[in-house]
């Protein structure tokens, strides 16, 4: 079950690193960043899922050893992941718009004037 | 005492930088016969610098030519002083062969006071040897004076 | 008591003085013998005093588009840097300031009265003195790697004898020494030593490396602007340079030899320096042409570096 | 009231952020909020000192009061220890003083209270990661901090490369970031904690498995990218160029120490790998081709700028050397030259900025001769050009000194002679390092003033100040090593090979003893040099040869041979004869004697960086690629 789900991560993962290496158009670089966080996302949530667990909602009373529950981190580390990479997408798509006015192209072959 | 040793080793250390103003190469060649073994000036001191503001005696050969005059006398200017100048050969004392001719201003002494004037077309390594001698004293002298 | 010793050490011996004198005397000898390997009479052994003081007497000209207080400081600053620098390398066991010496300190001090040629050339704003400055610093580059090399195979063997296993220090090389004899006399400083031989011209700049100062070609590349005192100085800086690279040479290779009489020792060791500068820089200047700038450079990262680096690793492996 | 100094000094830099935002169209309220920001958290670093570097103190403290239960961390801890606030003031202040100088520098800019809101969210970000005690909130603030430095970077709308330069960047430093976030989610499922000092006492009951192996390849290249090592340094290179100056010393001086940060806290504290043999080869090996790769590069550079981009991340190759030989003498080597890199490279930067600010471009051949019009600051380049060469008696040469001794120290105690060849690299490293900075003097500060270029000013007071500061600071670490050391670098290397204290300080007394038994220490925290070097005694007798030279020199003179500088022929540069025409020698112009010997070799690195970020991505996932080939080889 959980193997699927790494499996599905490192495709992604692999996915986002092929799109960022071989891709000429800057926003689809831009798609591929957003791939790996997605692949990334995956990996994360899955290391905190516990099958059959109950949702990690208690106080600090209520915590007996042996309980079954899903571990709250890597959800929170998720949701913080998931604004970074909005954040990283907004910023990078912004900067292609910049880059289409100032060039006139989106060809990364051809936005190359800082170079040797 | 330092001035007195400075006093004597400008006679005995003088730098040369020579100037073509239209020479016809004779005179030139000369004054480098004057550093080789045979007539040796380095025992007195002389040396040929590199550039006008190492040296104390400028040497000139050439009939002063229209083109060459503005050079030679910015390089002239450019030598630090107590500095003297030596015209090598007749072409820059008397304009030589090439007096009159449209092309030649010369001689040197309408510009410039001319310290040392050796002739000859061209002159013997000893007569330059003894030019650059008496050179070496002048600028002594003016040492001495300044 | 201390301070006045350490001010004749400074001003007299082996400082400003001495080294003053015996630089001149020793620029003075490579001018002679020079003169008589070309079957000329040459000018006197005094010729460098005179020049000096010459100079001393001449005007000082800034020219209008030099940066005026670099133009004026840098002689004096590379002239004090050599000073130091003699006052660190041990002379027959007499180390004004010993435990201070350390060769990656020498290293940086020399480079010093280099650089100061080199910014004092550059403020006078002269391109000749802007094309000298690019020869003398690919000259810095050349020398360098094969310096390091000699200097790290030399604190190898020395530092082996102590418990230390390596040494920086020039004291700890001079006692090793003067316990097995001078380094020269061991197989593995032999090429070491060769390379040492080519580059102190290169650092003293003569030829046939002195391709930063070539005064046919470049009107003596940074100093074309020099005139007067700062002239002067930066000519005695030239003869203080060959003495203290001879010295240096000494120090690393031939040093420890002992007599017994402190008077004996400093005259053999400065009579090692003269037959120094004699092999290095007289003979080859009588027998060699001036090399282009990336001869020069290749030479000295192949063949010498090569050299530096036999030896290196020859004391590596315990030869 | 000690523990709150720390969260204190990153919570000011923010609210300093929002702040600004609102009140920032005020110049005088911007400047007031802006300094009030950067004094402060400058000040409590500070306050830190006596505690911390000298009594040894240890400071934790958990966000919220959420303290461990039953041995699992489970809030957000921020902790300082010597190691720390060693970073911690470093990164305060540059931000100072690159704080200040910014005030006049920006105006040249449009909407200067964005840039401070940037400005202080980077800074804010630095002083989270350094101080922080938790991987995550690590991450995150590197996140914060990267995209405050591509903002900023790409601030000058006005310069034409500044958007490209961004969005390298940020495609890159993404990449970066992204290793940094694998890595965190493995050691999670590993350790099921994300405190630090947790995850190394688990980490080393655990032992290291191939996930964790994993793991370490990744954070150690992800926080790589952060610190430019090599295959990550053309980015650095156009980002340090199109930022404002003021931006680049931040992103020179301070983006790259949490990247050296990282490292030194994954490999020497979390993994402990740098006991390994292997691993420190690799990290010396990292260090070397990162200095020598960027020299050469800075070598044939035509801009101001660009060319100390490139010579930041030799300087950085240094500093990982020195870590990589784990050594004492060679961690404080290498820390030591971290404060010195910050400080002149930030003055360095800064006197690019003044460069620009008076002149409008930083371009070398269009530039000369500007030591006549900008006297302070031409000196103020020298300390920076001599503190970076490492010429006696700045800063530069005591660290460099440190890494040469320690490089052959360690050759000698392996028995190794590549080691040997490391000294061998960062001496010549050094001196082409000098050698383009003598190319940037005589290009820029010396030769001929264009005709353009005559109505050039001194840069104002304001920018002047924080240079002069920064220039005094090179000259005191290089002329009191003794005292710097003594307060400064001891306690953060003895921080660095011993970490028990910091473990047992989060966790609770005991943790470490009962998790790290076996564990042997990396090095002795102890050294000695091979030598003696007094800079101040040196210092000295320079000054008092440096007068009898000039005293013996002025006897002979007699008020004869008055020097004098005036515009006629006499005084006009000799020109063979004739006169003075416009011919500086400089850029690209110069070393052709080494650059023809070494012409391949700077054909074909000029033409890897490409400037295409395809390129660059590829690099860095092969990079990674071979970094974790290496650790699974030999870990």
């Amino acid at each position: 079950m959980m193997l699927v789900n790494y499996i599905g991560a490192v495709l992604l993962l692999a996915t986002g690193f092929y799109v960022m290496m071989t891709k000429e158009n800057i926003i689809k670089i831009v798609i591929g960043m957003g791939i790996i966080d997605y692949g990334l996302n995956l990996i994360i949530v899955s290391i905190g899922f516990n099958e059959g667990g109950t949702a990690p909602i208690f106080t600090m009373s209520e915590l007996k050893p042996g309980m079954y529950f899903v571990d709250p981190v890597p959800q929170a580390l998720t949701l913080t992941s998931i604004v970074i990479g909005a954040c990283v997408t907004a910023m990078a798509l912004t900067l292609c718009i910049k880059l289409y006015e100032e060039y006139g192209t989106l060809n990364s072959s051809h936005i190359r004037r800082l170079r040797g | 005492m330092i001035k007195k040793l400075i006093d004597e080793s400008m006679a005995k250390s003088p730098w040369v930088f020579h100037i073509n103003a239209g020479s016809c190469n004779g005179c030139d060649i000369e004054l480098v016969a004057v550093l080789t073994p045979r007539y040796d000036a380095e025992r007195l001191g002389f040396k040929l610098a590199g550039t006008p503001r190492h040296a104390d005696i400028v040497v000139v050969s050439g009939p002063v030519t229209a083109q060459s005059k503005d050079r030679v006398l910015r390089t002239i200017a450019q030598v630090p002083d107590p500095k003297v100048i030596v015209t090598l050969g007749s072409c820059p004392c008397s304009g030589n062969v090439f007096k009159g001719s449209y092309s030649v201003v010369g001689p040197l002494d309408k510009y410039v006071p001319v310290d040392v004037s050796i002739a000859g077309c061209a002159p013997k390594p000893e007569a330059i040897i003894d030019g650059l001698a008496l050179a070496a004293q002048i600028i002594k002298e003016k040492r001495e004076k300044q | 008591m201390k301070l006045l010793m350490n001010l004749v050490y400074i001003l007299i011996f082996p400082g400003l003085l001495f080294s003053s004198v015996f630089g001149l005397w020793l620029a003075g000898i490579d001018r002679k013998i020079l003169a008589r390997m070309q079957k000329r009479v040459g000018p006197p052994v005094m010729q460098p005093t005179y020049d000096f003081f010459k100079l001393m007497g001449k005007e000082t000209i800034i020219p209008d588009n030099a940066a005026r207080s670099t133009f004026l400081l840098a002689p004096y600053i590379g002239l004090a840097s050599l000073i130091v620098t003699v006052l660190f390398i041990p002379i027959a066991g007499i180390q004004a300031f010993g435990g201070v010496a350390d060769i990656v300190v020498i290293l940086y001090l020399l480079t010093i009265p280099s650089l100061a040629i080199m910014f004092g050339g550059s403020a006078s704003g002269s391109p000749f003195a802007g094309v000298g400055v690019s020869r003398t610093m690919v000259a810095i580059m050349s020398y360098e790697l094969p310096l390091i090399l000699i200097m790290l195979a030399v604190g190898r063997l020395a530092g082996r004898g102590f418990d230390m296993g390596i040494t920086f220090s020039l004291e700890k090389i001079a006692q090793y020494q003067a316990a097995n004899g001078p380094n020269l006399f061991c197989w593995s400083m032999i090429p070491a030593a060769v390379a040492m031989l080519f580059v102190i011209p290169c650092e003293v700049g003569a030829q046939p490396f002195d391709v930063g100062e070539a005064e046919t070609e470049i009107c003596e590349g940074p100093l074309v602007e020099y005139s007067g005192t700062p002239l002067a100085i930066f000519k005695l800086s030239h003869a203080i340079k060959m003495f203290v690279m001879t010295l240096l040479f000494t120090a690393l290779f031939l040093g420890g030899i002992s007599t017994g009489m402190l008077w004996l020792d400093v005259v053999i060791v400065l009579g090692i320096c003269a037959v120094v500068t004699l092999v290095c820089m007289t003979l080859a200047h009588a027998i060699t042409a001036r090399l282009k700038v990336e001869q020069m450079f290749r030479l000295f990262w192949t063949v010498i570096a090569g050299l530096a680096l036999l030896s290196l690793i020859l004391v590596w492996i315990g030869i | 009231m000690i523990q709150h100094f720390p969260i204190l000094s990153i919570m000011v830099l923010f609210l300093g952020a929002f702040l600004v935002v609102l009140v920032g169209r005020s110049r005088i309220a911007r400047t007031a909020v802006v300094s009030a920001a950067v004094l402060t958290s400058f000040a409590l670093m500070v306050a830190l000192i006596k505690p911390v570097m000298i009594d040894g103190q240890i400071i934790s403290y958990w966000m919220g009061n959420w303290a461990p239960v039953s041995g699992y961390a489970i809030g957000i801890g921020i902790e300082v220890d010597a190691l720390s606030l060693f970073f911690g003031l470093l990164v305060s202040l540059a931000v100072m003083l690159s704080g200040f100088y910014s005030f006049k520098y920006i105006t040249q800019d449009d909407s200067p209270d964005l840039f401070f809101t940037l400005y202080l969210m980077l800074a804010g970000g630095v002083m989270g990661i350094v101080l922080s005690g938790d991987l995550f909130n690590i991450f995150v603030m590197l996140e914060v901090m990267t995209f405050a430095a591509v903002a900023l970077t790409a601030f000058r709308s006005w310069n034409p490369n500044a958007r490209e330069a961004a969005f390298k960047y940020l495609v890159v430093g993404s990449l970066g970031s992204t290793f940094v976030l694998l890595g965190t989610a493995l050691v999670y499922g590993q350790c099921h904690t994300l405190n630090l000092a947790q995850i190394s006492g688990l980490l080393s009951v655990n032992g290291i498995n191939p996930t964790m192996t994993f793991a370490f390849a990744l954070l150690f290249t992800g926080f790589g990218v952060k610190a430019f090592m090599t295959p990550f340094h053309p980015i650095a290179a156009d980002a340090h160029a199109a930022a404002p100056s003021s931006v680049s010393v931040l992103i020179s001086g301070v983006f790259t120490k949490t990247g050296v940060y990282g490292i030194i806290r994954v490999s020497y504290f979390l993994f402990k790998s740098m006991g390994m043999s292997s691993m420190q080869t690799g990290l010396v090996f990292i260090g070397c081709v990162s200095m020598f790769v960027c020299v050469t590069m800075a070598l044939n550079q035509h801009d101001f700028k660009r060319l100390l981009a490139f010579h930041s991340i030799s300087q950085i190759g240094y500093i990982l050397t020195s870590l990589g030989l784990c050594s004492a003498i060679g961690i404080a080597g290498g820390l030591y030259h971290a404060i010195n890199h910050t400080l002149f490279k930030g003055l360095l930067f800064l006197t690019a900025g003044a460069v620009l600010y008076a002149t409008g471009t930083t371009k070398l051949e269009k530039l000369g001769g500007l030591a006549r019009r900008m006297p302070q600051t031409a000196a103020l380049f020298m300390v920076g050009a001599f503190s970076i060469s490492g010429i006696p008696p700045f800063n530069g040469f005591v660290s460099k000194w440190m890494i040469y001794q320690a490089a052959y120290e360690k050759a000698a105690e392996t028995g190794s002679i590549g080691y040997a060849f490391v000294t061998v690299i960062a001496v010549v490293t050094s001196v082409l390092t000098l050698a383009s900075f003598v190319k940037v003097g005589q290009s820029v500060f010396f030769g001929e003033l264009p005709v353009e270029l005559e109505n050039v000013k001194e840069t104002p007071l304001s920018m002047r100040i924080p240079m002069w500061i920064m220039a005094a600071l090179c000259l005191l670490t290089g002329v009191l090593p003794g005292l710097m050391q003594q307060y400064i670098i001891n306690p953060a290397v003895r921080a660095t090979l011993d970490y028990k204290g910091y473990i047992d300080a989060m966790m609770g007394e005991g943790y470490a003893a009962a998790h790290l038994a076996d564990t042997v220490p990396l090095a002795e925290a102890k050294y000695t040099f091979a030598g003696a070097w007094d800079p101040a005694f040196w210092l000295v007798l320079f000054v008092i040869v440096l007068l009898g030279v000039t005293v013996a020199m002025m006897i002979g003179k007699s008020g004869r041979g008055a020097a004098t500088a005036i515009a006629d022929d006499k005084h006009d540069t000799f020109f063979g004869g004739e006169k003075n025409t416009f011919s500086q020698v400089g850029g690209g112009d110069l070393f052709w004697g080494f650059k023809y010997n070494f012409r391949r070799y700077l054909n074909v690195m000029g033409n890897a960086h490409s400037g295409v970020v395809n390129d660059y991505v590829t690099w860095g996932v092969i990079d990674l690629a071979l970094i974790i080939v290496y650790c699974f080889i030999f870990m």
